[in-house]
């Protein structure tokens, strides 16, 4: 049942900045499963948006994926030709970006460019591409006398709308959605996240929703990677990461919300520090230096990812002591900028 | 000393209305006009935090700036200590700049990427006659103030050697240093990292409990408001539509916008509500607001009498509305 | 229809803007050292002319009235009488009018497709070993002095090579039927040809690093990335996204460019003794010919400031964002 | 004064110098701005190099009228005009006009642009509305055409192109500084400064102007390659000042003696190089500055 799609490995993604070299994703590796939304969450810089980019592999032209595996379908997205690649692209990965204002052509209508998409890349005729124009926009829920409008003519839910429309044109297997409801208002974001998760179910693909918003997480996604600094933190399932944290980081990050639903007078705790510059990353755990229950070890070396429950891993060197560090994490005092032993 | 309960700041029917177009537009008649403000009747006491909740386009923003006299109303009045804004000049206007102060949203913006972190601070110090020789010393202790570990080696860096968390409280200290009485933030920690966010938030619960501050605190997020004001305004397209305690609002909110906004609220947690959101699809349009209550076209309850009568705030119960599902009640 | 009214309110900006040029032209032409008189009467009019023109300028007249005066006869389309011609001036400008425009359009037209194409070129290759020899050498044409550039063609390829005629339209004691026969004729092609790759070569710059700048601009935009994650071909992706968002702006500098060139012209038609307005203007000037000058700096003036608005009008009507606002 | 802090100040020199953010990293325009230099020491020193009088009339050693003299004849290395005037001198001396002209409408239309833009921009309203008028006239005026009619009624004088371009080609400069300044303004520590209480005039000075002073010397060296093709133009179709020499006064000398039949490159081409010299010196300047002005631009 849970057969994987998406099989991430190791994978690196550097960037040429000056005469440098910044590894932005540095050994990333996580597994999509068929059917199932998964977040992949952090901070900016984290490089959970680069990963998505190098997914579709059109990145920035002085990035490039200097390692690693993609494995789509028993398929290696990295060892593609470009000619392999951009055949896959749309018809099996699409891609909802963060504003759709700025990745929809201000000078073509709606309708001229999910026809491009469909005509160029889905080889529909004429008259099928404008049936399958309406399906869309009655599937994403919009009046398909708008299809003839220009995109700066919808408002901003309502464009987010059309580049979902736009991304399940072709029927893809995966959608990767790029903070897709970031610039949007509560209530738009709620709807928004509403319709992504009912086309989900409706259609069974499989959507890797990229975010900063552990919220966003908590509402949509059955997986959650978290990432820091370039490496994955912690992967597993939606409820064991959020409950059940194995990784001093994803516990502090839970602190650090604020929740509505919670006590009214609860104390926020802010994760002491930023990410490190990833020009010269810390040689060992790169949350070493912000982690409240940093060991000598950590400072050196590099956690793996490990298994610590059911399709459940951490890089953590005392992820065995989650239980406990849990109930230290909770505390206001344990992140005081004081760091324990 | 001063008395708790009497009003520092009494907005009275306060309006911003702006032209859009150019100026020819004007002499066709009838030009296009965009109410960002628009008939709003808010009365801080001191000592009180204040949120000021909405969406983008609700005014909140244009709210604050009328505030801090950085726009002028175009209709109606703001009262600062029993003195009217728009007619503020010369010393009085100076007074007023050190007594009322602002946090930016985005601090990178906030600061003017050329000066020193000390060139920063000491421009209001410099504006407030304070001399040079006491300059360096009031500096320090704003940015201790806002919990900047050793100061000092801030003083000569650019503002693009700190991280956002840091230059945020750098505007922090910068809004402080004068000592003004009210403080309006305008969402000042949506553009930071998650990871530090909180802290920033805490500096500024902390140091308006100590300093007794009067505080505006402009956010889309009511889980942020409800964490730093005990008192919350829901705004909608220009104008009030709920002011209460925050968590009545957040309990039981009355206004159908506040429902369908706390319902939206996120939660980071795995166990909540996936109902829809008892609100209509579609955005606001603040060109074309509808008849009568302008929430009515995404309103689930709205009636016949919502397109033809604006519904005025009333009190109902512990809070203000503006409703016509309460009118009865009176 | 909101930019019916835009288009409307911009049209009376630019009235507007017309009648304060007209007026400084009327008080330049006023309050110049010497008689007040001189911009409509030469001494060699017979005395019956002189007192016509007086009384048709109400030059007796103050000055505010002859203002009025003034602004009444422009209305009718009347300028005045040129001394050097003995012919209305009015006449005179209509006849040269369509000389100088075709000589601007036809080398705006090849300045622009060619600025066009090489831009976007330069763009989509960019980094290259071609774009770092060609910007230099793009920036020199647009610093060369017209007229030199005019004078070295007609160095080499008239006097020289002995390719093209050194001026004028038309080979001595040719007539023709009409404008429109010279125009077709084979002839006309080889003096046109230097003036006009003169202008061309000067041109071609701006349409060149305008479309170059836009399109690298354009290129970074989320939506030519999005065209390529869309698994589009780099042609469409280049051509339907990146260049067409990048010729907008491009468009509406032809406009502007025409007003400009108005302007060069003045030189150019110069050099080739090309019977246009401004070399007119230039002789007229020369000759204190004042009705003539007036009226040719006006005709310019015209064109610019309609240029102006049609530049405006033309970004409104290709922009949806504009137009479908 | 501009700096807030008491202690170690740069000096105002240094400081201005610093804020121009010459890009000096930019090899076109460490290139631009070579010439600049090698153009500005040609003028200063014309009389030492130039080893004629520009209109002195020559004669050969056998008392010949030493007319159309080819390069290197006589000892004349660019030979000589039809008039028997020595072509190089004329070169050397007409660097003087240039930099004259140029530098002065240059500093003008920077100085009065800068000033409507900035005022435009900053306090907008009414007086916004009337100097984007008072712009959209000047656009409106053909500005070559104005320079002739201009040059016609005062007396033949190189300040002609100066006055005219004063109260002519402020216009672009006014503009693109006006937007700018509407974004300047519009950026929170504009805001933060007004809130902190500094008077409009301490802000212009201390926040918007530092910010536009690049801008500012970016169309002032345009506006150098204007006033020079605008002065040759005037020159060459006679309206020039007779008194002194000048490249565009060159080049009407050759074009009216027959140069162009007599196949005498050496006359009409080396003036023409020296425009295109120092005017695109000024555009790859302005290049270099556009690649720290507007970074996206860049390559």
């Amino acid at each position: 049942m849970t057969e994987t799609l998406l099989s991430v490995r190791d994978l690196r993604v550097s960037y040429k900045v000056g005469a440098s070299r910044i590894d932005a994703v540095d050994g990333a590796s996580f597994d999509v499963p068929r059917g199932t939304i998964v977040g992949l969450v952090g901070e900016s810089g984290c490089g959970k948006t680069t990963i998505a980019k190098a997914l579709t592999r059109v990145i920035a032209d002085n990035a490039s994926i200097t390692g690693g595996q993609m494995m789509f379908e028993g398929r290696d997205l990295v060892s593609l030709s470009e000619r392999q690649m951009n055949a896959l692209r749309w018809r099996e990965i699409a891609f909802i970006p963060q504003s759709a204002m700025n990745s929809l052509d201000p000078v073509y209508t709606v309708e001229s460019q999910l026809n491009e998409v469909l005509r160029r890349r889905g080889g529909l005729g004429r008259r099928e591409a404008r049936k399958r124009c309406e399906e869309l926009f009655e599937l994403v829920g919009i009046d398909k006398g708008r299809l003839s409008d220009y995109p700066h003519q919808f408002s901003g839910g309502m464009r987010q709308r059309v580049a979902i429309a736009l991304a399940l044109a072709l029927n893809p297997k995966l959608v990767i959605a790029d903070e897709p409801v970031t610039a949007l208002d509560v209530i738009v974001q709620r709807q928004i996240l509403d319709q992504l998760r009912e086309l989900q179910a409706a259609l069974g693909i499989s959507v890797i929703i990229v975010t900063h918003d552990i919220s966003v997480v908590a509402y949509i996604c059955d997986r959650t990677v978290v990432m820091y600094a370039g490496k994955v933190a912690e992967a597993g399932s939606m409820q064991a990461t959020l409950t059940e944290p194995s990784h001093p980081y994803t516990m502090g990050l839970r602190n650090a919300f604020p929740d509505l639903q919670g006590a009214a007078s609860g104390t926020l705790t802010p994760i002491e520090g930023a990410p490190p510059n990833l020009a010269f990353p810390p040689p060992g755990c790169r949350f070493a230096p912000r982690c409240p229950f940093v060991l000598e070890t950590c400072r050196q070396v590099n956690p793996p990812l490990e298994t610590v429950g059911p399709n459940h891993v951490a890089a953590c060197h005392r992820a065995g002591e989650a239980v406990e560090l849990r109930t230290q994490a909770a505390r206001v005092d344990t992140w005081s900028g004081k760091v324990l032993a | 000393m001063i008395d708790q309960f009497t009003p520092l700041i009494e907005i009275n029917a306060a309006q911003l209305h702006y032209r859009v177009g150019g100026a020819m537009s004007a002499l066709r008649g009838n030009p296009p006009v965009v109410k960002a403000v628009d008939g709003v009747s808010i009365v801080i006491r001191r000592g009180e935090s204040v949120g000021l909740l909405g969406e983008s386009g609700c005014g909140k923003t244009s709210m604050g700036r009328l505030l801090l006299k950085l726009e002028d109303v175009t209709g109606g009045d703001i009262l600062f200590d029993g003195q009217s804004l728009s007619t503020l000049k010369g010393a009085d206007l100076k007074r007023y700049r050190s007594r009322a102060q602002f946090i930016f949203q985005n601090p990178f913006d906030a600061v003017n990427p050329r000066f020193t972190i000390r060139q920063t601070l000491s421009e209001p110090l410099e504006n407030a006659g304070i001399p040079p020789s006491q300059r360096q010393d009031k500096i320090i202790a704003a940015l201790e103030l806002v919990r900047l570990s050793e100061p000092l080696q801030y003083l000569d860096r650019y503002p693009h050697q700190l991280s956002g968390g840091q230059l945020q409280r750098v505007v922090m200290a910068r809004a402080l240093i004068l000592q003004p009485e009210f403080v309006v933030a305008d969402e000042p920690v949506s553009m930071l990292d998650v990871s530090v966010r909180a802290g920033v938030l805490n500096v500024f619960r902390d140091v308006r409990d100590r300093l007794g501050l009067t505080a505006i605190y402009i956010s889309h997020d009511l889980a942020l408001v409800r964490y730093v004001c005990e008192r919350t305004i829901v705004m909608y397209l220009g104008k009030v539509m709920e002011d209460g305690p925050t968590e009545d609002i957040v309990h039981e909110p009355l206004h159908p916008y506040a429902k369908a906004l706390v319902a939206a609220v996120p939660v980071p947690h795995p166990d909540q509500s996936h109902d829809p959101l008892p609100i209509g699809r579609g955005a606001p349009d603040p060109r074309n607001p509808p008849s009568g209550c302008v929430f009515r076209d995404r309103c689930p309850y709205a009636f016949d009498r919502c397109a033809v009568e604006i519904p005025q705030l009333q009190q109902a119960g512990t809070r203000k509305v503006a409703c016509h599902l309460f009118d009865e009640a009176n | 229809m909101p930019h019916l009214k835009a288009a409307i309110s911009r049209t009376l900006q630019l009235a507007l803007v017309l009648w304060a040029v007209v007026t400084i032209l009327f008080l330049m032409f006023r309050l110049m050292p010497g008689n007040p008189m001189a911009a409509y009467i030469d001494p060699t009019f017979t005395l019956e002319q002189q007192q016509a023109l007086m009384a048709q300028f109400g030059l007796d007249k103050p000055l505010w009235e002859q203002y009025f005066i003034y602004i009444g006869n422009l209305l009718q389309g009347e300028l005045g009488q040129s001394f050097r011609y003995r012919e209305p001036v009015a006449t005179r400008i209509w006849a040269l009018l369509p000389n100088t425009l075709i000589l601007t359009f036809s080398s705006l037209i090849l300045a622009y497709t060619f600025g066009i194409l090489a831009g976007a070129y330069l763009a989509w290759k960019r980094g290259g070993v071609v774009e770092n020899a060609a910007i230099p050498l793009v920036l020199t044409t647009r610093a060369m002095p017209e007229f030199w550039l005019g004078m070295v063609l007609l160095a080499i390829f008239s006097f020289n090579l002995g390719w093209f005629p050194a001026g004028g339209t038309r080979p001595a004691g040719a007539s023709y039927d009409s404008l429109w026969a010279l125009y077709t004729s084979r002839e006309f092609l080889s003096y046109l040809a230097l003036p006009a790759l003169t202008l061309a070569i000067y041109s071609q710059g701006l349409p060149l690093l305008l479309m170059r700048s836009n399109m690298l601009d354009v290129m970074k935009e989320d939506f030519v990335t999005m065209a390529r994650i869309k698994g589009l071909s780099n042609w469409t992706v280049v051509v339907r996204h990146a260049a067409r968002n990048a010729l907008l702006p491009v468009m509406t500098s032809f406009a502007i460019a025409v007003g400009y060139q108005l302007q060069g012209n003045v030189v150019v038609e110069s050099v080739f003794s090309w019977p246009g307005l401004g070399r007119e203007l230039v002789n007229a000037v020369s000759a204190s010919d004042y009705p003539l000058a007036q009226g040719a700096f006006l005709m310019i003036a015209v064109v610019v400031i309609l240029m102006n608005l049609i530049a405006d009008l033309l970004y409104a009507l290709l922009d949806p964002r504009i137009s479908h606002a | 004064m501009l700096d807030a802090t008491i202690g170690k100040r740069p000096g105002f020199v240094r400081r201005v110098f610093q804020s121009l953010r010459l890009p000096l990293n930019d090899p076109f325009a460490v290139f631009g701005l070579s010439i600049y230099g090698l153009f500005v020491l040609t003028a200063i020193f014309a009389d030492q190099i130039a080893p004629y009088d520009p209109t002195e009339i020559l004669y050969t050693p056998d008392y010949m009228l030493a007319a159309d003299l080819r390069p290197g004849e006589d000892g004349h290395i660019l030979g000589t005009t039809s008039l028997g005037r020595d072509i190089f001198s004329q070169i050397v001396h007409g660097s003087r006009s240039a930099l004259l002209i140029g530098l002065t409408a240059a500093f003008m239309v920077a100085l009065i642009g800068s000033i409507v833009g900035v005022v435009s921009g900053y306090f907008r309203g009414w007086i916004d509305i009337v100097l984007m008028r008072l712009a959209d006239i000047a656009f409106g005026i053909p500005f070559l055409p104005f320079v002739i009619v201009l040059a016609a009624f005062l007396q033949p004088s190189i300040w002609n192109v100066v006055i005219a371009m004063a109260l002519v080609l402020w216009r672009d400069t006014a503009r693109v500084i006006r937007s700018q300044v509407l974004t300047l303004r519009s950026r929170g520590y504009v805001d933060a400064a007004r809130v902190a209480g500094s008077s409009d005039m301490k802000i212009i000075l201390r926040h918007i102007a530092p910010n536009i002073l690049p801008m500012s010397f970016l169309y002032g060296s345009i506006a150098i390659g204007w006033a020079i093709l605008t002065e040759a133009s005037i020159s060459f179709l006679g309206f020039g000042d007779p008194q002194s020499i000048s490249w565009g006064y060159m080049l009407q000398d050759a074009f009216a003696s027959q140069a162009l039949a007599k196949q005498a490159y050496y006359w009409f081409v080396p003036p023409g190089v020296c425009i295109i010299l120092v005017v695109s010196a000024g555009f790859f300047i302005t290049r270099g500055y556009e690649n720290i002005l507007f970074p996206k631009l860049g390559r």
